[in-house]
């Protein structure tokens, strides 16, 4: 017996990204967008206790769900929090070790996950798309421990050279490299997840190493999507389609407008525990 | 202790000494009342060619009607921080308004973009928390500050961060100047006559942005009894003595939310957000700032009393802000 | 960027990646109850030789009755930053539990200046705000902060601070050592069970105290439940996170003044103050704190409940703090 | 006809220093002492509307009169102030400027106005005397613009060189001395009050200027109280006595517990509009 399953590129991005997520660990996300929605996805389904802080300076809300269609920097963002201060104290707090992971959205990646969120194509003064800029990225994935990274897999995101590091990675992935640039030790990209893979780093070298694939896809469709390739875990993993429940949860309460959710759709078929891509759109041009 | 390395790019040069002699010559110690039309505060205290910080932005608490007024009297040239900043940045630059930005977010869509493209408005790059932390650093008097961050990115090539070797522990660590803006609007909950101002709810640097600022205007939601501010001291955010000018703008922050007030206009964003997909910035600006006198006008004529009640309606959550 | 001249003074040094490794593997960051006795936090988080730092004073504020614990448990070799202290240093010094002093202020007394002569204590010159200071350096998570004071004196001389030409403007500015205590105890109004914690009135840097040391020990004059915490946010100014230990104490900041539920016990102060120049300071010592067994006991036989009933009927302000 | 005035030193300092502040400017004090009680005074009977900062955060307080016996740090001393902030919030607004004027008590001060608060005689290491510390006095006396001291009249007060420099005057004297150290510019100490005289700063030099005397002092009496000569000003001057108003209100109600307000008792009598001493204590041993 079959089931067809039919979901967008960025809630499986989100479901495997939410999966990632202990209670025990403190998160450290921007005001909107896909590492929110991610955070409030496992908050919902499985770690109600998860603790989160927010770039404006809210500490550990409660967020009621249904979320509203406006959640961003709205008083339902904050709702219940234990303390709303500002910017700069939740960077302090992420300074002085208090936040294990940072998520994170990326426009571009290179293999030491390092990424842009300025601007892609020609130069600097005219680039052929301006991005909104690091936002709090840079002092995210410079602070917390560990950096989460999500973004789509297209061959144009994970790139040889980024057309502008915007937040660090392993930098050059020389052994300190970050210290040696004035950022705390042992910090550092940990997962880059995409609707068709997760990687992880390697220690040694620093260099990006693909860990999972999705039911749907091969690792040669991963490659396919990259410019460098990849280093390869001594056994690739395949993770799970996001669920019915989490898909549920995802479109009928933590993000009921679609706002981040929507993207690409995939349409996948299971059978004897075994899925295959049945159909998807081209991708487009959005970030 | 040595700079290790420099990044190339233009900011605005801290400067303690100039900031404290503008505030010994035209700070008033005194509580006597700054109350006075947005037109006026604007015209007084917003001069071409300033540096200007707001805090928040149009969604959230931004000064939104000081923004309109600031069209609306077409200052020009004016370098702003845009640090978590949504389509403010895009506003002021269709308006001709703004020629410099330093970056930390903001949405960037077909404006940005042409004046960029047609050399209207330059770029510098830092981030949300940068910009944040240099404000901070201008609020405390010092020139700079140490940071661990930006540090081996293209931020800080592009930006004005240094990287130092510390004389303390011997480690590498970045510095970043202080930005003390010429002027900062905020939007506020509540303030008094003098200036003495409480905001309530998480933001993103209201206090650093007044602090490190060399004029200061503030609008507000409601004009409150000075006897009221000394029941609470605890909760008053900005002394009146960093204090310019106190703008009385219920709705001030409209299109946006003042959390525990009203909520957002969904629909003006929309609005806005087609205009600018359509080229027709011109139309928007002229609608909700050029044709109408004041930010009391363009309440009255353009939102209405029905919105507003029903965008004060369905912002359900007061607890935590005025309860 | 050269450093023009530099102090000699010994001082803790600045260990910003330490902390961090102190934060990551021993800081709870799930919300959990961390209440415990004054008897197992003193127990727990004070180890002899620690660098202690404590907000307010014996005055007003201050955590009285972790200090008597402390005393009682007989820590020793403590160095503590005595950032505007009363007595409290004069206190620690006689029952020989603190061994260096970083002064900003203190009162000094027979005991200071005979634990001088014998060489039990050692002192370290610094100012009330140079200590906060350096406190807000290690709350920034950095080695240190520039400053625009301390400079030219013997202060500088004699301290870790030092003069350095600013890479921005040329000019000469100090540094300071940021400071990160190894423990702190803070007395506040009221937290939950997790140690979010609210503090009413201006203070002298339980903000910065807090976030700057590796240990955190509250002692609570109330122990509200979160969801009281969760309604107003705004009020927060500790987050849990930063907390080790809860110690509910109503009466902890004894004899000092906690401003809108009681005042300072003057009676008790000038009994201080007579033994010192008595040179009794051993009988004092074993009545308030080696001769009970806890702080509740010391509130029954040695305070009574009339007093108690007095000091908080003569605590005739709540304004501000609890209306 | 001749009336008889008794006061103590530290009356005549109070009152002469309250006597100097002006309601368009800022001042700091520590928060206890002299420089408190000073303005309390002069908000009393001159200025109402004066406003002052205390060194724990307390913004523009008003003190109900009469003041509690145990007025520092006590709920009365920040009663219906402005704000209620931290101190160094406070130490940051003098740092940008704001705070026109420190007011500060000096246990030593040298000829550039350089003080003393941390020991006097031997070595730092065993001091004849130690005392409390600079407190806040260090960042008042430099980031304020202008510093006014309150000590007493006293050859070993007033000395060649100061056993202990805690807080800054014009430190060498030399030009941009301050600056040269890391001080903001323009800053600087400006009056220093006595019992029985007042000195300003020479623009050029630095140096202490005799400005004033007491009426039943002359300059000789002063300078007998000095171990350096300071420069004179070109007509010395005479201060008012405490008048009876000011000594009902400071007794009364700004300083009803005498704690402040205590110190070596001087008898005055006025006839004919001139002054003549009648009475003083010895110089006791309190700083």
């Amino acid at each position: 017996m079959s089931t067809t399953r039919t979901f967008t590129d960025m809630e499986q991005i989100i479901c495997t990204t939410a999966r990632m997520m202990e209670e025990e660990r403190l998160y450290f996300v921007a005001i909107g967008g896909p590492p929110l929605i991610a955070v409030l996805l496992s908050k919902r389904l499985r770690t109600p206790n998860l603790t989160y802080v927010v770039e404006d300076g809210t500490i550990a809300p409660a967020v009621q769900m249904p979320a509203p269609a406006f959640l961003i920097a709205s008083s339902a963002a904050g709702y219940r929090a234990v303390a709303w201060t500002d910017m700069n104290t939740v960077d302090f707090h992420a300074g002085l070790g208090y936040i294990d992971y940072g998520v994170l959205a990326a426009v571009q990646v290179d293999q030491y996950g390092n990424f842009n969120s300025t601007f892609v194509g020609a130069a600097y003064e005219r680039p052929a798309r301006r991005f909104g800029g690091p936002g709090g990225a840079n002092e995210i994935a410079s602070l917390c421990w560990r950096t989460i990274l999500m973004t789509r897999q297209q061959g144009r995101k994970f790139v040889n050279k980024l057309d502008f590091m915007s937040s660090p990675g392993f930098l050059d992935g020389s052994p300190d490299a970050r210290q040696r640039a004035g950022l705390p030790a042992d910090t550092g990209p940990w997962r880059v997840v995409t609707e068709m893979a997760v990687f992880d780093f390697d220690e040694e070298s620093r260099r990006m190493r693909l860990l999972a694939v999705a039911p749907w896809a091969t690792v040669d469709d991963v490659l396919a999507q990259m410019e460098f390739k990849p280093l390869m875990a001594p056994s690739v993993e395949t993770f799970d389609l996001p669920s019915e429940e989490e898909l549920a949860a995802l479109r009928a309460e933590v993000d009921p407008s679609g706002r981040t959710i929507r993207g690409r759709w995939i349409t996948v078929e299971e059978e004897d525990g075994r899925a295959h891509l049945v159909q998807q759109e081209a991708a487009g041009e959005e970030s | 202790m040595s700079v290790l390395a420099a990044g190339t790019g233009v900011f605005k040069p801290p400067d303690p000494d100039g900031f404290r002699r503008h505030v010994r010559d035209h700070k008033e110690r005194r509580l006597v009342s700054k109350v006075m039309s947005e037109h006026e505060a604007i015209e007084r205290f917003v001069q071409d060619g300033d540096y200007l910080s707001y805090d928040c932005n149009i969604w959230n608490r931004g000064p939104a009607s000081l923004m309109r007024e600031l069209i609306r009297q077409r200052k020009r040239d004016l370098w702003i921080a845009a640090k978590f900043t949504a389509h403010d940045a895009t506003l002021l630059v269709a308006a001709g308004c703004v020629s410099r930005i330093d970056v930390g977010w903001m949405e960037v869509g077909r404006v940005i973009h042409e004046a960029m493209a047609e050399g209207r408005v330059q770029l510098f790059e830092w981030s949300n928390g940068a910009l944040a932390y240099r404000q901070l650093a201008g609020a405390l008097g010092v020139p700079f500050l140490p940071l661990r961050y930006l540090g081996g990115t293209d931020v800080f090539r592009t930006s004005g961060t240094k990287l130092i070797e510390d004389p303390y522990t011997g480690q590498a660590v970045c510095l970043v100047p202080a930005l003390n803006p010429d002027v900062a609007l905020i939007h506020v909950n509540q303030c008094d006559e003098f200036g003495n101002a409480r905001i309530f709810g998480a933001g993103v640097a209201p206090v650093e942005t007044a602090m490190a600022s060399r004029k200061v205007v503030l609008s507000t939601e409601e004009i409150i009894p000075n006897e009221e501010i000394r029941r609470h001291p605890q909760q008053t955010r900005v002394p009146y003595y960093m204090v310019d000018a106190v703008v009385h703008a219920p709705f001030g922050g409209y299109p946006g939310s003042v959390p525990g007030l009203y909520r957002a206009d969904v629909e003006h964003l929309m609005e806005f957000g087609a205009a600018q997909v359509q080229g027709k910035m011109a139309e928007y600006l002229d609608k909700w700032a050029f044709s109408v006198s004041s930010h009391e006008e363009m309440l009255e004529q353009r939102v209405g009393q029905e919105k507003m009640e029903r965008l004060r309606a369905e912002e359900t959550i007061r607890e935590g802000y005025y309860e």
